[in-house]
């Protein structure tokens, strides 16, 4: 029985931590894969993202998706870790943290959790633009919605 | 009934959530927003565009024909760009 | 132009410092994905797995490979190491870190060079059994090949 | 030419590597193979199986029908299990 691990912060993350966290004093894992989500300055026009969330649906949102993968995969370790709040491009936004026995389990249920949490979970991004007035929200993405439709 | 709204929808009504109580008659949540969308300028702007609106209901993403049943929490926010 | 950083190594590794060595002083990176492959214990009837390399050989084909990557992807940075050596149940073997302004392209690049590695790094695994004679070779996987064959 | 063998070849034949001198028209790598396989019981039991055998020159692999031409390093090995 895996339980998934899941936050929802403003402080930065530590991706290695968070590795060893599922490993540590295991010997039945073959493969960890992690994904961190950074924010881009996008041609140093970027000053800061601010990432609102829904408090509490932005967990239960997360621990659904974490669920789903673990009932799609063979995983022995997920850990998702949202971050809200003003965020600096270089900054890290998301971790997704998955392992298992075997390479293909880890990657594809890393990449699904990616698609699936951009769809579902209650974020929104605005963007604060290095001139001028705190900018427009993020639009989403055509593209995020075909990607989750992958699975 | 506690009301949520989030991003632009947020700022475009100008408070994050409030207590309303909706008309007798009013079923699902779709109605529920065609009501707020009644209630004044700001209103008729954040949902203007309503296909577009997700809504959640006790925390959960539902559909606009969904019923309010006995939920407590119903909250109205633009497409998600987390991640 | 990206140069990819590759190394053969009988020391373990830490990955976290191998991704801050990619994105540090940036912000045109979105996306930083991790493969950490591990030993595992076999149920616990594996007590070590001995790694021959082909020195020369091995470092030359995974930077052919991390070029390919790059040839393919849009990448700002490819990272592999491969130990070397005896290698203990929990312990790393590989590490792939690839960067992108893009999650997709992160996602796929490190899952092809788990996959185009597996088949063209000269490196090959003997198993020490806790009980009895030191064993066998580990026998190369048909799927290792198809997997490489998706690309 | 210097040839070398690794994995169960290696521990067949007893030994890392060696000094070669390729009869005169051996032009492939499939062919100094086979001349090897000649060279003693050992490197029979070594290259018993030759089509799974893999074969690099000068670092690079290389197909069984590849010719030596003027390499300097000629390596055979089992199928790779790294990663």
């Amino acid at each position: 029985m895996v339980v998934p691990l899941v936050r929802v912060q403003a402080e930065t993350f530590d991706p290695a931590a968070e590795s060893r966290r599922i490993t540590q004093g295991r010997t039945d894992i073959g493969a960890v894969v992690t994904f961190t989500g950074l924010c881009r300055s996008e041609g140093g026009s970027l000053a800061a993202l601010e990432l609102e969330h829904y408090p509490g649906m932005a967990e239960d949102e997360l621990l659904r998706v974490a669920g789903e993968a673990l009932s799609r995969w063979p995983l022995q370790g997920v850990t998702i870790l949202h971050r809200f709040g003003r965020i600096a491009p270089g900054d890290d936004i998301v971790l997704v943290v998955t392992a298992s026995a075997h390479r293909r389990a880890a990657f594809e249920s890393a990449d699904f959790l990616m698609d699936y949490l951009k769809t579902r979970a209650p974020f929104w991004k605005k963007e604060h633009p290095v001139c001028g007035e705190p900018g427009g929200w993020v639009a989403a993405k055509t593209a995020d919605d075909q990607a989750a439709g992958r699975w | 009934m506690k009301v949520l709204y989030f991003a632009w929808l947020r700022e475009r009504i100008g408070k994050a959530e409030e207590e309303i109580t909706f008309p007798p008659g009013t079923r699902t949540v779709g109605e529920a927003m065609a009501h707020l969308a009644l209630l004044g300028e700001e209103y008729a702007y954040a949902f203007e565009n309503p296909s577009i609106i997700r809504i959640a209901l006790d925390r959960r993403h539902v559909p606009h024909d969904c019923p309010l049943g006995t939920a407590r929490e119903l909250a109205f926010f633009p497409p998600m760009t987390g991640g």
